[in-house]
């Protein structure tokens, strides 16, 4: 019978899983970089699709407007204002390559062993908890404030940091994009008619 | 001119962009026409526009210097094709200025009434198209309603709704028909009350307001350095009007109407108790301003219409003999500028004595109007260049001739 | 009632008790409204056709699953497609209307009714046009991203009380957040033409809709203050009886937000006066100057979607939703009906009735929002993009600010609401969803009792 | 002020540089010689009691007749006439001036006949001179920027002078 075959989550976690990781790689491997940044909206979107499959909805819908609607658009903005000539692309160098495989598999291996020591992996799967019976949003919320349902310690602290710490990189690329012009351009270009 | 705009200019302690070269038109929606301006733009803001102009050039002049007078006639029509009665009016003064050629009273008559009309035709398009230059359809569409009626009543009194050829030296082709002056009391009738929806749509709306006013300021004395006439040259406050001003040969067609310049003088425009005020933002000689200027112009007309209509009842006579297709022209040269829509048309003919002119010059009102754009688009957003071409409501078929 | 929830429990309250937490142990939170859920009659989620293919049809699971998931689709993108036809001719009337002439006439008879499937035909007839200048795969996915987003915000949206493609808990979240990604096809769309006007469009269209999600964002966030929910269904039912229920006559705030509401939703939808990524005066056609055919028609789609998307999520969140402005069906004719039949009040028969009914009063609400944008459109001139801006950032941001900190200070003190309406209390909504999701602590409890408490409450509600 | 008494005026402040007058004419005109354009301009203009502060059109007239039994006829020798039309927005009275200039510059054909520019005096001279240099080709010394403006930039010839004769062929259009 092909109803014991087709478990529909399941399905949809492999779907969603096989469009985030290929078109993640699909990131790497392109050399335009507004392509890479259609890629990696399908890869965020993928991401946000498996958030929403384990009912952490808020998550998902986090993960569309921030990354795929604000940083990405942020990105094709930058591209598109600063490009020097059109349909900008980037070329890899080998060296980069060995360097960016390197740092990449720490990162895989180390994120692979972070999921294996989690528990949850190895007991049975967890019962099927309806979907409007899952309520991340004011847990999230409440720990962003600095509660937290489990005990621990709230994420006030690490929350304000990160926000003063984007602050800082956003007043600092304002500053390093400034163009930089001699006095004497700059006389110069007041003369011109 | 290509290398001219590919200097390199740099902006200075801020994010840098890259600057682009655009081009607006000939094919845009907003260029009236085959207009081609070249922008040089840095993200949003213009800092340069080259005008390019010519692509309706065909040279009528050397086409008047193969046609006699009257058979030229049609070519004033093509020139600024929205007023095409003020045109011939211009061409037909010019030729009997040459010609020393007294008109009688009652020709004079029609033909103000015949030209104030069409000035409210021209006004309506202008304020038409400028709504829709501002991103506004529907007072186009109300603009057209009525020039509608204006052009049925052209229509009856010549047979044509846009090439009319209806003035000519020596008159008109015709009489107006009877019952037409009935026909154009009722459209007065009718029009009044709708000035009040385009104030309304318009002139007070606060959109409106904050896209023209205070944007593509032309000061008085840059207006007449570069030769703007007409409401451009009026909207920066400039007190001139040919209709008052101008040769005795073109003002004594107004003698006897009453009319006032429609001018700011000490803040205040002629019967502006009537119409909406002045609003805050707006600065002497911008969009704003020609735009209103226009306006009040649609009001003077409807004002000179009615009077001619009553003067026109009552002169007795005819309406004038056209001179002959091949009429010998006197040796000489004359030339003479009327109030068109737009501006000073002015026609220059120079004779050597047969029927042919040797020389035909027209002076064009929109050709120095839209002179001044790339003074008054320097730095100015893309959204304004269309706002401020507008405004001078330009008309590429008197440009380019 | 589970222990330790105190209804109507002063607001201050409260924040001090949240601050106090972490010391104080493990709180839990409990989110009451979705135990009472009601899930009767027909569902649009789901489950009871899912039942009834199951149970009735004798079909396995996944097939029934399958079947309901397309039964969805194709409801929800027919609502999108025929609704762009339906906008595309109504706008064409009631633009010509407003311009004094008659708008279509001919094609299908009466009211020129079938105009848009003429020119839809007209579209696929069109020759599909890459320029050579462009960036072929990019230009061709940007209208399929414009669409997709725009048509994925309806997953979330409620028609009825529960019908809804996927209820999520937070779907006024989502459906802002993915309204969000329209502008992404815009941008690509701009880019990728290899026109400077195009580039312009997208330049502008990205800047813009940036700017205005922090806006509507901050207006979405008072209605949802008030009904205690992001979940658009609870929102909607809170506003059930009179329309004085309605949030926006719920206090100032929620009435002043609405039109902030309104005209961010307007920009983020790019309607006039702030289309100005397709301003025709200025910029040919801005993102689309290149598109032709039936590409160039997926954006229009998308356009009308989206403005149908945002009026109706207008509609929930200050007009009632479902709800029409007297409570004709639910407690008029329903209760008739049953009387009537002897059926009961839930019978699914009733209830499918009562919802159809507010499905028809939702669209008809939304139906408004959109024709307001389209009067709006052919009446004002356009604004310049510094203006547009402006407009974000001088007036609507501290406009929603403000009246989001209004808001906190009419729930914390309730009693100084001025707003008259909102004390008459006519046609009360149920008692039952008078609490607040989420927003109680509770005492420390086992999650054993929180089962227990699951359990007898639904064995309550059914009972 | 009448005629007369402007003319005399000039003669006495700019000499010989005025050349001729005809005060007859419908429009009376006051010849000037090419090298005092500028400097009369400047004068007409700044004057407090003349003010002539708009350009109102800049006209080349072309004085030949190609048909060579017509030309045996006529009593001018071929030359240019340049016609600026003045007036004046304040004092409202109009001028107008006249420039003679050869058809070509030292009669050598295809030589464009020189004059000074006024663009100095007035801004919208330089449009006006544009087109002229542009229709009938005299080019205008100072001019910041003289090109053709009605034709394309690699139209020959200029259509205005009576010698002119249509292109047969212009990038593969037909001319005649």
């Amino acid at each position: 019978m092909i109803g014991a075959v087709i478990d529909w989550s399941a399905f949809l976690f492999y779907l969603f899983a096989a469009v985030a990781c290929g078109f993640a790689l699909a990131v790497v491997l392109s050399n335009h970089i507004v392509h890479m940044a259609f890629y990696l909206t399908l890869a965020l979107g993928a991401t946000a699709g498996l958030f929403l499959l384990t009912g952490s909805q808020f998550v998902g819908a986090m993960q569309f407007m921030i990354y795929v609607g604000g940083t990405l658009v942020l990105l094709v903005f930058g591209v598109m204002l600063t490009a020097q000539h059109r349909f900008v692309s980037i070329r890899t160098r080998a060296g980069e390559w060995i360097t960016a495989a390197v740092l990449g598999g720490a990162l895989l291996m180390l994120l692979g062993y972070v999921a294996w020591a989690v528990p949850d992996w190895h007991a049975a799967p967890p019962a099927h908890v309806p979907p409007e019976q899952v309520e991340s949003t004011s847990r999230l919320g409440l720990a962003l404030t600095g509660v937290r349902m489990d005990g621990g310690s709230g994420y006030a602290l690490p929350f304000v940091i990160v926000s003063v710490h984007l602050l800082v990189v956003l007043i600092g690329a304002g500053y390093l994009a400034r163009a930089r012009v001699r006095v004497s351009d700059a006389a110069a270009r007041k003369e011109m008619p | 001119m290509a290398t001219r705009l590919e200097d390199p200019r740099v902006v200075e302690f801020d994010v840098r962009t890259d600057e682009m070269l655009v081009n607006m038109g000939p094919q845009h929606p907003s260029t009236h026409g085959v207009l081609r301006l070249v922008l040089r733009t840095d993200g949003e803001v213009v800092s340069e526009v080259q005008p390019h102009i010519g692509y309706l050039h065909r040279c009528a002049e050397k086409i008047g210097e193969n046609l006699t007078p009257r058979q030229w006639i049609p070519y004033t029509d093509r020139m600024d094709y929205l007023a095409g009665m003020n045109m011939n009016l211009g061409w037909s003064l010019t030729v009997e200025k040459l010609l020393r050629y007294e008109l009688p009273e009652k020709a004079r008559h029609l033909r103000v009434i015949i030209c104030e009309l069409g000035r409210i035709a021209s006004h309506l398009v202008g304020m038409g198209a400028y709504g829709l230059d501002l991103g506004t359809f529907s007072p186009f569409l109300y603009a057209f309603r009525e020039r509608e009626k204006i052009l049925d009543l052209f229509e009856e009194a010549c047979g044509a709704r846009l090439t009319y050829s209806y003035i000519c030296p020596g008159g008109a082709t015709a009489d107006l028909p009877k019952g037409w002056l009935q026909k154009c009391e009722k459209f007065l009738d009718e029009f009044a009350p709708v000035i009040d929806e385009y104030h309304a749509l318009l002139t007070t709306n606060a959109i409106f307001i904050k896209r023209t006013a205070g944007i593509g300021i032309l000061p008085a004395e840059m207006a007449i350095d570069y030769g703007c006439s007409g409401p451009v040259l009026r909207g920066s406050g400039v007190d001139f009007d040919l209709r008052r001003d101008g040769e005795p040969r073109y003002t004594s067609m107004y003698d006897g109407y009453a009319f006032e310049v429609v001018v700011q003088k000490d803040g205040h425009y002629p019967r502006d108790h009537k119409y909406p005020p002045v609003p805050k933002e707006a600065v002497l000689g911008d969009c704003w301003h020609r735009f209103y200027v226009r306006m009040l112009e649609v009001v003077q007309s409807m004002d000179l219409v009615r009077q001619g209509i009553e003067f026109y009842s009552r002169s007795k006579g005819d309406w004038g003999t056209p001179i002959k297709l091949n009429q010998k022209l006197p040796k000489g040269e004359a030339y003479l500028e009327t109030e068109a829509p737009r501006g000073q048309m002015g026609f220059y003919i120079v004779s050597d004595g047969s029927s042919i002119p040797w020389r035909v010059r027209a002076r064009s009102s929109s050709f120095c109007n839209l002179s001044v754009v790339s003074e008054l688009c320097r730095g100015c957003l893309i959204a304004d260049v269309p706002a401020i071409v507008g405004s001078l409501d330009i008309v590429m078929g008197e440009i380019d001739r | 009632m589970l222990p330790g929830v105190q209804v109507g429990q002063p607001v201050a309250h409260r924040l001090a008790y949240l601050w106090r937490a972490p010391a104080w142990g493990r709180p839990l939170l409990v989110e009451r409204s979705s135990w009472d859920r009601c899930r009767r009659g027909l569902s649009i989620e789901g489950n009871d056709v899912v039942e009834f293919f199951e149970a009735t049809l004798n079909w396995p699971s996944w097939l029934a699953w399958t079947a309901v998931a397309l039964i969805q689709c194709f409801l929800l993108i027919n609502l999108v497609a025929g609704g762009a036809l339906f906008f595309i001719w109504l706008e064409r009337k009631v633009a010509g209307r407003i311009q004094d002439r008659l708008g279509p006439t001919r094609v299908g008879g009466k009211f020129g009714w079938l105009q848009t499937l003429a020119d839809g035909i007209k579209l696929l007839a069109k020759e599909d046009i890459v320029p050579k200048e462009a960036d072929p795969f990019l230009f061709r996915m940007a209208p399929y991203v414009s669409f997709t987003a725009s048509f994925c915000g309806w997953l979330a949206l409620p028609f009825a009380d529960n019908w809804v493609g996927q209820r999520l808990n937070v779907a006024v979240f989502f459906i802002v957040a993915i309204v969000g990604l329209e502008v992404f096809g815009v941008i690509l769309a701009g880019y990728a033409s290899g026109s400077k006007w195009s580039l312009f469009g997208a330049m502008r269209e990205a800047a813009q809709v940036v700017s205005y999600e922090v806006p509507l964002g901050l207006c979405i966030v008072v209605p949802v203050m008030i009904a205690g929910s992001m979940d658009l269904v609870t929102i909607g039912n809170k506003q059930a009886g009179y329309f004085t229920n309605w949030f926006i006559f719920h206090d100032p705030a929620a009435f002043v937000v609405f039109w902030v509401y309104f005209t961010c939703a307007v920009a983020s939808v790019n309607r006039a006066p702030f289309d100005l990524a397709e301003a025709e005066s200025e910029l040919v056609a801005g993102f689309h100057t290149e598109y032709s055919g039936l590409r160039w028609s997926f954006f229009f789609m998308a356009e009308y979607g989206s403005m149908l998307l945002v009026s109706a999520l207008a509609a929930i969140l200050f007009f009632g939703g479902w709800h029409g402005p007297f409570p004709i069906i639910s407690q008029g004719l329903v209760p008739a009906l049953a009387a009537m039949t002897g059926a009961s009040v839930d019978s699914p028969v009733l209830v499918y009735l009562a919802n159809l009914a507010g499905c028809a009063n939702l669209i008809f609400k939304a139906v408004i929002g959109v024709t307001v944008m389209m009067w709006v459109r052919w009446t004002l001139p356009r604004l310049r993009i510094d203006q547009v801006l402006t407009t974000c950032l001088k007036y609507c941001v501290p406009l929603a600010a403000l009246c989001f900190l209004a808001e906190v200070w009419f729930q914390l003190y309730p009693h100084t609401n001025p707003m008259p309406l909102n004390r008459l209390q006519w046609g009360a909504p149920r008692a039952s969803i008078e609490v607040r999701e989420g927003w109680l602590p509770l005492s420390p409890v086992s999650p054993d009792d929180v089962q227990e408490a699951q359990l007898t409450h639904s064995q309550e509600h059914r009972g | 002020m009448s005629g007369p008494i402007l003319l005399d005026r000039l003669k006495a402040q700019f000499g010989d540089k005025i050349t001729g007058a005809n005060l007859e004419a419908i429009d009376p005109w006051i010849e000037v010689a090419p090298e005092g354009l500028v400097e009369v301009c400047q004068y007409l203009k700044t004057q407090d009691d003349l003010q002539f502060n708009f350009l109102n059109c800049i006209t080349a007239v072309d004085y030949f007749e190609p048909d060579p039994k017509k030309a045996a006829k006529v009593e001018w020798k071929p030359h240019i006439e340049l016609v600026y039309h003045l007036s004046s927005t304040v004092k409202k009275h109009t001028l107008v001036l006249k420039v003679i200039l050869p058809r070509w510059k030292d009669d050598v054909p295809g030589q464009l006949p020189e004059v000074p520019s006024v663009t100095s005096v007035w801004k919208t001279a330089n449009w006006h001179e544009r087109e002229v240099y542009d229709l009938s080709g005299v080019r205008f010394i100072g001019h910041p920027d003289l090109r053709r403006i009605l034709c394309p930039e690699d139209w020959v010839g200029h259509p205005l002078r009576k010698d002119y004769e249509m292109p047969l062929e212009y990038h593969g259009i037909r001319g005649r």
